[in-house]
């Protein structure tokens, strides 16, 4: 029979404390879960109420004040009253959206159209997959830099486009934002990509075939088999990249700082311009709550998705 | 429906020959078995058929006429996958009515025909509803109804009975049979459980590593199997095979086995031995069936004692191993008398014994 | 199945086309990064493969000057090499211990189960709504611009990817085996770390490389939370400009390239299991 | 102190529930559990080990209760259905696992192992990983880890199932052999009723969470104490009818088959009764018995050592299994009579009479 005394690791601290963690598993799921539970704490419950506090102060760092007693210079609602006519807010908005309904929607079609040209084996399948993949890996802020020297006026956009070096992309009014669109574009659909290609290789493969059996052409079976199918993985890509468009920040920030003027400035880069341009920090403090709130509802069902289908 | 004539059809993936050389001709209406272990070829060489997998050689013709150029989709062969393959995100109609809505043909004819194969199939009742609720049996139903509402010129069925658990498997073997009769189709049926490929099939090919074993009536091979392999594959519980060397000593010509055991071989199963010199080492077969207890029945029976090693209850019998030296003998404990680790006498009838050249494997003694 | 080869050159067309997309405006790095400071623009013609290769580039951001060049560096590579190493390793470190001890005792004791979610939502959120608390807490702990501040901020911003990663990883994980562990007279901790954790190996090789390549991707939260000793390679890229003023393009292309190839390395490498770590493990390949 | 004993034991679940199962399995015994998929069977093995914990009720083993034991502590080993190998270690190291973390001395080790890999036949596998070793291979792993144990009782949850049909047929008998040699007491599971019934001394049916029948094979198949158990043991299953009992109980009336068949009476007279019979105890007549009746074969399936007949009845399918090879047209009539002593009762609720 098995005894516990002989068993080796247990034997010089059998009755300490640690011994009967080892051998409850409730107990030391307890000790496994806690860091993380540390760390959550850390970084989501206590700052939460932080900045709630800071949200409803004028403080700033400026002044010199410990944030502690930002109750000095006590705001009431100011900052939320006035971030809803504040035209920043409102314009970094309307080009956050824009950047959402052009570029997540050209992600999906490209994503979904390359999806398809993969689906099937095909010599050299491997390796351009692998190439379709390395946009997404690069690290965004290269992708911004990379960009950025493709659409200087001397760079050779404008030479295979016939322009002259006159021409100029980031730093004019209206281009300012197509450049940044297809540098996300470019450097996103690869997530897509990925994304709807393992959807789409999810479709059981003797289903198609069964389709296909009955006479369904290629086009036919896309739209009535592996579409409909494909719906929950669909509902999670463009959940994840809507999501993901209010992050975005280090492309535009290094391609064009924001600008021409406000031109490209997103919720994130204005974010951003008023923590360490302007440090109204109190400000951002009521903007971030404000964003966080709308965001949660905003994604609430997408993520009910993604939690049922996990499990 | 048509007949179906495959010709030296070989299958290669990269180095590894998946089906070599193989030759059946399947006439209209016949309902051929395709039986082998797994990863014996038989699902490539249905594959073949259907046009999911090329042919790397030969060819396959149905009706006289080669479909290798035709595309998949305007074969019209019937195929019945091993999970049914049904559209779970549809109904139940909209699964049936799929092979006629990408045909384009008009919606009133479309629904005709549908509730004609939904009564035939008994489902009408759940017509309505999605795939996904049906029952297993209910989704095999289904899922050859999609197929047949087409009206294909063959049908394919992969293992469809390997999903269902064995009580109910015996039922839908004989619904499947009803079936068939019904459609008067050509049917291919891949399995690799011999007592459905008997059951069911009018004809059954077994293939192992790609090569044809044997084609015929399920009785045929049963009764006589051209090889050790068919042999062996075919019979539940299994044939006794007993591999041995061929001795002559004091003019009796026994099979002296590992282990040192030895038959003594007389009669018929005596002369397919002796029937080709040259062999020296075979195989002696003999179904448990066969063996009997009691009274020598036949001069030419070949009497062996062996010890009650194991009774097993096996349905309505109980299977006795005997033990002879350390050789093992499968047989039907018919009298119910035997106990536990009792010495006795049994015989193997010599007319019902088979030979087999250990090295091919060939029959012996049978043209 | 027969592929009809109008319908595989159609293909191949597609496949090179966007592959050739893709391909652009790496090259154009790639190369400037070893071309001389004339090629750099296309004044005097578009120039895809340099035409003088140099190694100019790179000696100039490594050694702060080059032969050639009028202008120097006071500050290299190393100190924003070695930052970038330190806190995306330590920060890998931080989130996959926790991650990883959490997500088991999610999925084999069944513990808080709200768990998961909330972990999810902590990846939701833009990271700048959020900083202003983290950045007064930082400072507060002194901990702005330390190698063990900005590792932390990393670890807890991807603990959410480990914790997903891990718990797919684990739910792959028979609990037959476990039990088998048990009935031969291990105890929890020593189930898991004898049988679970050696069996989980390569996912955990995986998981560490995903969150080492988010970590090392990172451009903002350092941007927030370094001014000088601990600034990471992303930053100093992007503010890198000549004590001229002039656009300095090849040691721009430079530093990219270094900074692009270790993502890119271990991201093929795990090209497998991308898509169960960017979907939180909703999909798995 | 080996005996496993089970008392009244209740473990609820959401979707249905085990028990009361009451069990008593002897030292030494080949113990057979047998259930349609999902009826419980794996849970009985796992509240035997201790992996999960009866809501009511006891396990004793030994003269022990061991509620309060822990898992290792009863002394048990286990064949799990999957397996449960452990993929980072060789075979070897997989079979000595239980015996080194019981702190045996490497000397005991290497003579169980020795022990093991005679009787199954493994030392060629043992430096193997499981993913390199076929299902055989890797299901005699499982057994050698089992045994090497040196436990108590062996519990198997279906340990040959996913083997091919010949090899199960082997394994089977192998099975049995060791249990003999070692005189050690087996607990096994499966869905297969040939299976169970070969192997074991005793067999507990399961049905639905409860012990539908407890005894040996040859009881539970020539007196299934239920319709249910009727059922699911036996291939092709019984068939049944339904009748009702003459005036003078001396006669079954079938109305399906238009005929009766006599009975010893003692039962109530008039009372409705469902008949059953095995396919094997129906047989095929030439001329007039008394009590036959004239059936029309819908399918032959000739199987080669016997055949099965398909015969409609009404709206049913009879199943008749016919020894030998039976040449018959399909569609033709068939005079069939049943084996009289071989008939089985049940009242309407399902009970055997």
């Amino acid at each position: 029979m098995t005894d516990i005394t002989k068993e080796p690791e247990n034997s010089t601290n059998k009755q300490g404390y640690w011994a009967s963690v080892a051998r409850d598993g409730k107990k030391m799921g307890f000790w496994f879960i806690l860091p993380t539970i540390i760390l959550l704490l850390f970084i989501v419950i206590f700052p939460l109420f932080m900045q709630l506090y800071l949200s409803v102060t004028w403080w700033t760092p400026l002044e010199g004040i410990p944030w502690y007693r930002a109750w000095e210079v006590f705001s009431w609602g100011d900052n939320y009253v006035y971030q809803f006519t504040d035209e920043r807010v409102w314009g970094a908005l309307w080009r956050t959206i824009l950047i959402m309904v052009v570029a997540v929607p050209a992600q999906f079609f490209l994503g979904m159209s390359l999806a398809y040209l993969f689906m099937d084996n095909f010599p050299g399948r491997k390796i351009f997959y692998s190439i379709m993949l390395t946009p997404m890996m690069i690290v965004p802020a290269v992708v911004g830099l990379m960009f950025y020297l493709l659409f200087q006026g001397t760079g050779p956009i404008n030479v295979h486009l016939g322009l002259p070096t006159t021409f100029s992309w980031l730093t004019d009014v209206n281009r300012a934002m197509i450049s940044v669109i297809i540098a996300d574009v470019w450097q996103w659909t690869p997530l897509m990509f990925l994304i709807l290609l393992a959807g789409m290789l999810g479709v059981p493969s003797d289903q198609l075939m069964a389709a296909k059996l009955l006479g369904g052409s290629n086009w036919q079976n896309f739209l009535k088999i592996i579409l409909p199918r494909m719906k929950a993985v669909i509902i999670i890509a463009l959940v994840l990249r809507a999501v993901e468009c209010f992050k975005i920040f280090d492309l535009v920030y290094i391609m064009t700082k924001g600008g021409p003027g406000v031109q490209t400035e997103t919720i994130s880069v204005f974010l951003y311009k008023m923590t360490f341009g302007e440090f109204e920090w109190s400000y951002v403090a009521a903007l971030g709550l404000t964003i966080l709130f709308v965001l949660s509802i905003l994604a609430a069902k997408g993520l009910a998705y993604i939690a049922k289908k996990d499990g | 429906m048509s007949s179906i004539q495959i010709n030296n059809v070989t299958k290669r993936f990269g180095d590894f020959t998946a089906v070599e050389d193989l030759s059946l001709d399947i006439e209209e209406g016949e309902f051929v078995a395709l039986l082998g272990p797994s990863g014996c070829g038989k699902t490539t060489t249905m594959n073949m058929i259907a046009g999911i997998e090329d042919i790397s050689e030969g060819s396959i013709l149905f009706d006289g006429q080669d479909l290798s150029s035709t595309r998949i989709q305007d074969r019209n062969i019937g195929f019945v996958f091993q999970n049914y393959a049904i559209f779970t995100h549809l109904s139940v109609y909209r699964n049936l009515s799929y092979g006629l809505e990408v045909k384009k043909i008009n919606k009133s004819e479309v629904d005709s025909r549908v509730r004609a194969m939904a009564d035939r199939m008994s489902i009408t009742h759940r017509l309505e509803q999605p795939a996904s609720s049906l029952s297993v049996n209910e989704m095999q139903k289904l899922a050859i109804g999609r197929s047949a509402i087409v009206e294909p010129r063959i049908f394919l069925l992969d293992e469809p009975l390997s999903n269902l658990d064995a009580g109910f498997r015996a039922y839908m073997r004989a619904e499947l049979k009803v079936l068939q009769h019904e459609f008067g189709q050509t049917m291919i049926y891949v399995t690799h459980d011999q007592i459905e490929a008997m059951s069911l099939a009018d004809k059954i090919a077994i293939i192992d590593q790609g090569k044809l074993m044997q084609y015929g009536s399920p009785l045929d091979i049963y009764n006589s199997p051209d090889n050790r392999f068919v042999a062996n594959f075919i019979g539940s519980p299994g044939m006794n095979l007993i591999d041995g060397k061929l001795r002559e000593e004091k003019s009796q010509l026994k099979l002296m086995v590992h282990g040192g055991a030895e038959i003594p071989l007389k009669g018929q199963v005596k002369s397919n031995f002796t029937s080709d010199g040259s062999v020296h080492s075979g195989s002696f077969g003999i179904r448990p069936q066969d063996i009997y207890f009691g009274d020598k029945r036949s001069s030419n029976d070949i009497e062996m004692k062996g010890i009650v090693d194991v009774l097993e209850r096996v349905g309505p019998k109980r299977i006795v191993h005997l033990q002879v030296s350390e050789t093992n003998f499968i047989a039907f404990d018919d009298q119910d008398q035997l106990k536990l680790g009792e010495k006795v006498s049994f015989f193997l009838p010599s007319e019902k014994s088979m030979a087999f050249d250990e090295v091919s494997g060939r029959r012996l003694g049978v043209i | 199945m027969k592929v009809s080869p109008s319908s595989l050159v159609l293909k191949y067309f597609f496949v090179l086309f966007a592959s050739a997309i893709v391909l652009y405006p790496l090259i154009w790095m790639v190369t400037m990064a070893f071309k001389p400071y004339p090629e750099w623009t296309t004044v005097a013609g578009l120039t895809w493969l340099p035409k003088n290769p140099t190694w100019q580039n790179f000696e100039f951001i490594f050694f702060g000057e080059a032969k050639g060049l009028v202008v120097s560096l006071d500050r290299t590579i190393t100190g924003p090499f070695i930052a970038s190493l330190v806190t995306s390793i330590c920060g890998t470190i931080i989130a996959v211990v926790a991650g990883t001890l959490s997500s088991y005792a999610c999925v084999r004791f069944g513990l808080a189960k709200t768990l998961p979610l909330s972990v999810l939502q902590l990846r939701l959120f833009p990271p700048l709504a959020v900083m202003i608390p983290v950045m007064v807490m930082w400072a507060f702990l002194g901990a702005v611009d330390t190698w063990w501040g900005l590792s932390l901020i990393y670890g807890i911003v991807t603990l959410p990817f480990a914790f997903w990663l891990m718990k797919t990883f684990f739910d792959e994980v028979p609990i037959e085996i476990e039990d088998a562990a048990r009935v031969a007279g291990c105890s929890y901790w020593r189930v898991f770390y004898r049988i679970t954790l050696p069996i989980v190996k390569p996912g955990l090789a995986t998981c560490a490389l995903f969150v080492f390549i988010l970590n090392w991707s990172d451009y903002l939260l350092a941007l927030l939370l370094t001014q000088k000793d601990w600034v990471t390679l992303p930053v100093y890229m992007a503010t890198l400009t000549s004590a001229m003023g002039g656009q300095m393009y090849g040691m721009k292309a430079a530093l990219g390239v270094i900074a692009a190839i270790p993502p890119v390395v271990f991201g093929l490498m795990i090209q497998k299991h991308l898509v169960r770590g960017l979907t939180f493990g909703a999909l798995k390949q | 102190m080996n005996a496993i004993k089970i008392k009244n034991v209740i473990k609820t679940y959401p979707e249905f529930t085990l028990g009361p199962i009451n069990l008593e399995i002897n030292k030494g015994e080949f113990f057979g559990i047998f259930g349609p998929p999902s009826t419980g069977k794996t849970s009985i093995l796992k509240l035997i080990l201790g992996l999960i914990q009866p809501d009511e009720g006891q396990v004793i083993i030994g003269n022990q209760d061991a509620n309060a034991m822990g898992v290792s502590e009863r002394g048990m080993s286990m064949v799990f259905q999957n397996l449960a190998l452990f993929p980072h270690m060789t075979g070897r190291e997989n079979i000595i696992f239980p015996l080194k973390e019981g702190g045996a001395s490497d000397e005991e080790i290497s003579q169980q192992l020795d022990m093991v890999s005679d009787v199954l036949h493994i030392s060629h596998i043992l430096d193997k990983n499981p993913g390199q070793m076929s299902g055989g291979e890797r299901q005699r792993i499982a057994l050698g880890r089992a045994f090497a144990a040196n436990s108590h009782a062996m519990l198997l949850d279906e340990p040959i199932a996913a083997l091919d049909a010949r090899l199960r047929e082997e394994m089977r008998v192998e099975l049995k052999r060791l249990q003999r040699e070692n005189n050690q007491t087996f607990v096994y599971v499966s869905h297969d009723e040939e299976e169970v019934m070969a192997i074991s001394d005793r067999v507990a049916v399961i049905i639905d969470g409860k012990i539908a029948q407890l005894g040996t094979p040859d009881d539970v198949y020539s007196r299934p104490n239920s319709i249910s158990v009727a059922e699911v043991i036996g291939s092709p299953p019984m068939n049944f009818f339904d009748g009702q009992f003459s005036d003078d109980s001396m006669f079954i009336n079938i109305k399906s088959l238009g005929g009766r068949l006599p009975v010893d009476g003692k039962f109530k007279q008039g009372s409705k009764v469902t008949l059953g019979i095995r396919p094997e105890d129906i047989w095929l007549t030439q001329d007039g018995d008394k009590y036959d009746f004239e059936l029309s074969i819908i399918s032959v399936e000739p199987l080669g050592g016997y055949t099965i007949l398909n015969a409609q009845v009404g709206n049913q399918i009879i199943k008749i299994r016919a020894p030998g090879q039976v040449n018959l047209a399909e569609g033709s009539n068939q005079k069939v009579s049943f084996d009289q002593r071989r008939i089985h009762l049940f009242s309407t609720k399902g009970k055997r009479l």
